[in-house]
């Protein structure tokens, strides 16, 4: 009996050994990432594999990327598991693209706390790690080498907004509303010390739960208080219920801001999304040079940008990681980080470039809905419309 | 016996594993030990004594919180540790009166709410916890002595699991999950036997959940108090067979591999066919894979089966 | 003078129904002892109060010259006072020999030593006859063996006095006749027997005096052959029999 | 009392009709089968885009849509209790408990991932809004007062219907103890059927009022059942008084709590009403003694 129990037992081991034998050709750069195909970020990113096959297609269409060590161009080729948008899992995925896949660089899962969780794979194994869709400070604070993030940090999510409030100096009050969470949490700490900058007075900051759905005690205290700005920092569903009893409570400020309202915001909401102001990446026609990959990549990805307008920053990414190889010349780890580090170009969302802890430049445009179509309304130079402010109020 | 030496063995194994090239298979082995040491520990209170506890993962996020927070003030490891598995017990002493007043699907809802409860506390109390943005623990690679220390505390489970079902507290246990109240007027001492139950199941669950942030480094609300810690080890003693203690490592394992080598090849459905397996174990096959027809003889030649087939041994002993 | 189980004065009301009435009953040692009485009577009533699972609304029980009413069932039953039920209630999922081993771990006042519990439940399981089902779940033995079960059960407990609940009820013949046999064994070990039974001829054969309960009340008391003929326990009987008969549903 | 009291006051109420018209369909599924239906928030999830449908595409009005879901979501019910839950209903308690969270909670899953994959929005409301009312400083939303009125409304036919026909009294005796109900010769499993199927139809219909106010997830099932068995423990089982008033003070107590303590309180405040009732009064405010 103990036999066969042994026999088992090295069954089991041989199964488990078996996947790890695999190795990567030298004849490809390997590319690691997780993305939530399921679990609940699968609404915010759930088909952006396809974002990355497809941009591996269109690179490699061209015969890929110029490595000189080789002296010619060597194909992308992805290995992308699902994390299930949960840390352990991200975290295990990462470290099986470490020793089993044996990847030469990796993009980031959705989201800070995947990020934080699957990170510490790229810093142990001593492989790049290219955060996308995370912009926690803790992230960039704990003094990984081996990290870059493409976005900006948190707090400053949407600073080009209050830098327009402050030059427009017509808002006087504002007040907050924040979703218990990482990130909606991280840009109103960044708000709040941006709006008093901008002198405006901060009459109130109401932090709620993730899951909460009735705003009624919430908008029964801002019609006291009255603010110009109603500052909504949350994930899109909150956003949704929030403004349409605002509306219902007939809640008249000058002016809102909800920091994501994509076009499921704008679906649900009808005419109450008039007038809102978001943040966006990129929006069709804005001036911000060559932006033809974005729709190179969404159109081959068959993803709508409105319904996903965290799709660029992801094209921003490919960009960037595709010159870091390039100027690095090599598929060396310690020098595609080397040049990650010193990295500075312009890529389809502007100039991106590094801080010392590793966090991007890219960042977020302010853009108000006018007649169901997103303009860009600061700064002057890339805009496509421009601020209605104060709001018509609702009847 | 075969019971100690057919582990001592696969212990063997594992302990191996990371000197045999295999850096993959630790981090799987060492999440696996994570939920089997969840599922067997929820089992005592769970199995043994028949009171479905849905909120077991609360002491793994206790645990998993105070070993952060700890460690952020500049405790060792070890203290840490210490402190957490204290605390989880002291929680599972105090919050085991309230909830013992209650029976069956009342009890396990009370229990359910309890997580959300402390959920609720853990986001709200930012200054101490870090709130919705969690915490992250001094950085480094921790895989390998982490793992030797959940396959220790696991190990240190099972044995623990092994001679409660041998002692008399198993018996009592048992019998309550039988009929409390015959249990009661035979002398079992029920209430004292349950808050007991409750205490000794928090312990290993409050350890694992401390060596799992120290590796993870990082901590946040939902990652330990989440839907999917909560339920997973639960499934995986109701798969295996709950009330005997392979149950839970047969579970463990079979969710796992079933995780690893199917869901790998399947991008979508993974939740609906987790989903179809509960509906079909629970329409015919509510006492697990180790009480099926197939498995159970190869259980019990081992000497690994339920207490009713220990005593069988014993007799064969003593009357031959 | 104090007897070896005493009931004085027992009431109990249940939601203003007076379940019993001040039911007074002394049990001399060795002995066995009847409590007969139509549907209704009070019987198990009276059990689940001497066994403390109930309190007495009025009155007190005396085993021993000390009071036990008010101790709870766990007590009771380590001071050596067992009981089997109604309606079966053996630890279902657990084997013959576990269903008598938590007797034997916690129903005595000193518990059997761990090594020697194994072979003192075989023991006890050989007296009523279960020696061959030791490792059978109880879930699935026939009701007279689940019986005997709780009877091997109550006397792991060492119980100076044995509460026997319809013992024989839903049995057949041969199977009462076995019944008997072994309850006559038990009560040459020396521990007294209280039983509550339907089937008079058990009673008669067993019992040395006989209490008869009616509507909570006690109607008569005295040896078998002396209650049979009591005009008031006739009545009781044959009125509940006629009872019966006018309202077939109620 | 302050306007804003009473602006609070109203809002709870308007707040916690949809709490307890969804709480009263599991009411009488925990009642009359024992069974703890951790999917019973799918349905409502169902329901709620079902009448979304009606009301996108077909222009349904959604209070319309809230009528029409119910034969649906009737026959719905009879099939997931003949196929999921008649097979287990005669188990031993303690295997019934195991073997039911098994079921509804694989049916729960299954129901969420399939909506999820083919559902294809994450995030689902619908922009219809009526015209708000303001009396005296308060303002009321029509659309949630509108609900509360079809809630009453429903509940009162409910409430009608279980006290005066065969079938409604029949699952009131069920819930009181199946054994006893067994016994007068009520065809338990068919009286369970449909009971089940009501509280399916109830719960769908449920859905269809709370898509016309809050967003709905694919996902969102399991908190909300947890929730509304927050109300039915607090209101007593399979008490249609009892769910609604249930419903009514957690939506109030959920306000006040919101407004005086702070937003981030509120979730709290359904555990521990239940956690206090559990001690104080295990079978709920209107639930009957067992």
């Amino acid at each position: 009996m103990e036999k066969r129990f042994l026999a088992f037992c090295l069954t089991v081991a041989l199964v488990i050994g078996f996947p790890f034998s695999a190795m990567a050709g030298p004849d490809a750069i390997h590319i690691g990432a997780t993305v939530s195909q399921t679990g609940h970020f699968s609404s915010e990113v759930g088909p952006f594999k396809r974002l990355m096959t497809s941009w591996a297609d269109l690179v490699n269409d061209q015969g890929g990327i110029m490595v000189e060590e080789y002296g010619k161009k060597l194909p992308v080729k992805f290995t992308i598991y699902d994390d299930k948008s949960d840390q352990a899992t991200a975290k295990k995925y990462y470290e099986r693209l470490a020793t089993v896949d044996k990847v030469d660089m990796m993009l980031g899962p959705y989201s800070s706390p995947l990020t934080l969780a699957a990170s510490t794979a790229g810093e142990n194994h001593h492989i790049p790690f290219i955060a996308v869709c995370a912009n926690s400070p803790k992230i960039y604070s704990r003094g990984f080498k081996w990290l870059v993030g493409v976005i900006d940090l948190g707090p400053r999510y949407t600073y080009r907004y209050w830098e327009m409030i402050k030059t427009e100096g017509k808002a006087k009050s504002v007040a907050f509303v924040v979703e218990d969470t990482i990130h909606p949490l991280g840009v109103f700490k960044g708000s709040q010390k941006l709006a008093e900058d901008a002198e405006l007075k901060v009459l109130s900051s109401d932090i709620v739960p993730a899951n909460t759905r009735d705003f009624t005690p919430i908008i029964t205290k801002l019609k006291k208080e009255s603010p110009d700005i109603v500052y909504v920092s949350s994930n899109i569903p909150f956003a949704i219920n929030f403004m349409k009893q605002a509306k219902e409570m007939k809640l008249n400020p000058n002016e809102y801001h909800c920091i994501h309202h994509s076009g499921i915001f704008k679906d649900a909401l009808g005419s109450a999304a008039e007038y809102v102001i978001g943040q966006s990446y990129w929006v069709e026609g804005m001036k911000l040079g060559d932006t033809q990959l974005i729709n190179d990549v969404l159109k081959k990805a068959d993803i709508s940008e409105p319904r996903y307008p965290w799709s660029p920053a992801y094209v921003a990414a490919f960009q960037i990681l595709q010159k870091a190889i390039e100027n690095a010349g090599t598929l060396d780890k310690g020098k595609v980080v080397q040049s990650l580090k010193n990295l500075k170009m312009e890529t389809v969302l502007g100039e991106a470039r590094f801080a010392e802890t590793g966090y991007g430049s890219i960042n977020t445009y302010p853009s108000q809905i006018q007649g169901g179509v997103y303009k860009v309304i600061y700064p002057p130079d890339v805009a496509t419309g421009k601020h209605t402010y104060p709001r018509p109020p609702w009847e | 016996m075969v019971f100690y030496s057919v582990f001592v063995l696969l212990w063997i194994i594992l302990a191996a594993l990371p000197w045999l090239g295999f850096s993959y298979g630790v981090v799987w082995i060492f999440l696996l030990a994570v939920s089997f040491t969840l599922a067997l520990s929820y089992d005592i209170v769970g199995g043994y004594m028949g009171y479905m506890n849905l909120g077991h993962s609360t002491f793994f996020g206790l645990g998993a919180y105070t070993t952060a927070i700890l460690l952020n003030q500049g405790f060792n490891l070890f203290t840490s540790l210490l402190a957490a598995f204290l605390l989880a017990a002291f929680f599972a002493a105090l919050i085991s009166y309230p909830l013992f007043r209650l029976r069956g699907a009342y009890f396990a809802l009370a229990t359910f709410g309890l997580i959300s409860l402390i959920e609720v506390l853990t986001v709200n109390l930012r200054d101490l916890t870090g709130g919705s943005g969690g915490i992250s623990t001094p950085p480094g690679n921790h895989m390998l002595p982490a793992y030797y220390m959940v396959l220790g505390v696991a190990a240190a489970t099972m044995v623990l699991s092994h001679s409660v079902a041998r002692s008399k507290f198993g018996l009592g246990l048992f019998s309550i999950r039988e009929d409390e109240e015959v249990a009661q007027s035979f002398g079992v001492p029920t209430s004292l036997y349950k808050g007991l139950a409750l205490v000794i199941s928090s312990v290993p669950a409050s350890l694992v959940g401390g060596i799992y942030v120290w590796n993870m480094t990082y901590v946040s609300p939902e990652s330990v108090f989440g839907l999917e810690i909560a339920l997973s080890p639960i499934i995986m003693a109701m798969l295996g067979g709950t009330g005997v203690m392979i149950g839970p490592l047969v579970g463990a394992v079979f969710i796992t591999l079933v995780q690893e080598f199917l869901w790998t090849k399947v991008p979508y459905f993974h939740l609906a066919m987790y989903g179809t397996v509960l509906v079909l174990l629970g329409l015919f096959m509510p006492g697990g894979i180790v009480r099926t027809r197939w498995v159970k003889p190869f259980i019990q030649r081992l000497g690994l089966g339920e207490a009713v087939e220990y005593f069988k041994n014993v007799d064969a002993e003593r009357m031959s | 003078m104090s007897r070896f189980l005493e009931c004085r004065k027992i009431s109990k009301v249940f939601g203003g129904i007076k379940a019993l009435n001040n039911v007074s009953l002394s049990v001399a040692p060795h002995s066995i002892v009847g409590v007969i009485g139509p549907n209704g009577a009070g019987k198990t009533t009276l059990f689940n109060i001497i066994s403390g699972s109930l309190l007495p609304s009025t009155g007190e029980v005396i085993f021993k010259g000390k009071r036990i009413s008010g101790m709870g069932p766990a007590r009771v039953c380590r001071l050596g006072i067992a009981r089997t039920y109604q309606l079966v209630r053996p630890f279902n999922s657990l084997s013959a020999m576990e269903n008598v081993m938590i007797g034997l771990a916690f129903g005595r006042a000193e518990p059997v030593a761990r090594r020697a519990r194994v072979a003192e439940a075989f023991k006890i399981l050989q007296m009523v006859g279960l020696e061959g089902k030791t490792n059978h779940a109880a879930e699935g033995l026939t009701l007279v063996e689940k019986k005997h079960l709780e009877i091997a059960r109550a006397l792991a407990t060492a119980p100076q006095i044995l509460l026997l609940d319809e013992v024989v009820s839903g049995l057949n013949p041969t199977e009462i006749t076995r019944t008997v046999d072994t309850i006559k064994q038990i009560q040459k070990r020396g521990i007294t027997i209280i039983m509550v039974e339907h089937i008079l001829k058990v009673v008669m054969a067993l019992c040395e005096r006989v209490v008869v309960l009616n509507y909570g009340v006690q109607i008569a008391e005295g040896t078998p052959e002396q209650v049979v003929l009591d005009e008031a326990v006739i009545e009781a009987y044959i009125g509940s029999f006629e009872d019966a008969e006018e309202k077939p549903h109620a | 009392m302050s306007a804003d009291f009473i602006q609070l006051l109203v809002g709870g109420i308007l707040l916690g009709g949809i709490y307890g018209l969804a709480a009263f369909g599991l009411s009488i599924t925990f009642g009359v089968l024992n069974v703890l239906n951790l999917a019973h928030g799918d349905f409502l999830m169902l329901g709620s885009l079902l009448s979304y449908g009606l009301f996108v595409w077909l222009g349904i009005n959604p209070f319309v849509a809230a009528i029409l879901v119910i034969p649906a979501f009737m026959v719905l019910g009879v099939g997931f209790y003949l196929l999921l839950l008649k097979p287990i209903a005669d188990k031993p308690p303690h295997q019934l408990l195991v073997a039911s969270i098994l079921v509804t909670l694989g049916a729960s899953l299954f129901i969420e991932d399939i909506t999820a994959y083919f559902w294809e929005r994450p995030v689902t409301g619908i922009s219809y809004t009526l015209p708000p009312m303001e009396v005296a400083g308060v303002v009321i939303s029509s659309t949630r007062l509108l609900v509360l009125l079809f809630i009453f409304a429903l509940a009162c036919a409910m409430q009608l219907y279980l006290k005066k026909t065969f079938v409604g009294k029949s699952i009131r005796a069920i819930v009181q103890g199946r054994e006893g109900a067994k016994v007068v010769g009520i065809p338990i499993s068919r009286v369970s059927a449909l009971a089940f199927s009501i509280g399916m139809a109830l719960a769908a219909s449920a859905g269809a009022f709370y898509v016309t106010l809050f967003t709905v997830t694919p996902v969102m099932g399991i908190p909300l059942t947890i929730k509304y068995l927050c109300v039915v423990v607090l209101g007593g089982l399979g008490s249609i008084v009892g769910s609604v008033f249930g419903g009514l003070i957690l939506g109030v107590a959920e306000t006040l709590t919101a407004y005086y303590c702070g937003a981030e309180w509120a979730p709290t405040i359904a555990f521990v009403l239940l956690i206090l009732i559990l001690i104080v009064r295990p079978e709920g405010l209107f639930g009957a003694k067992k």
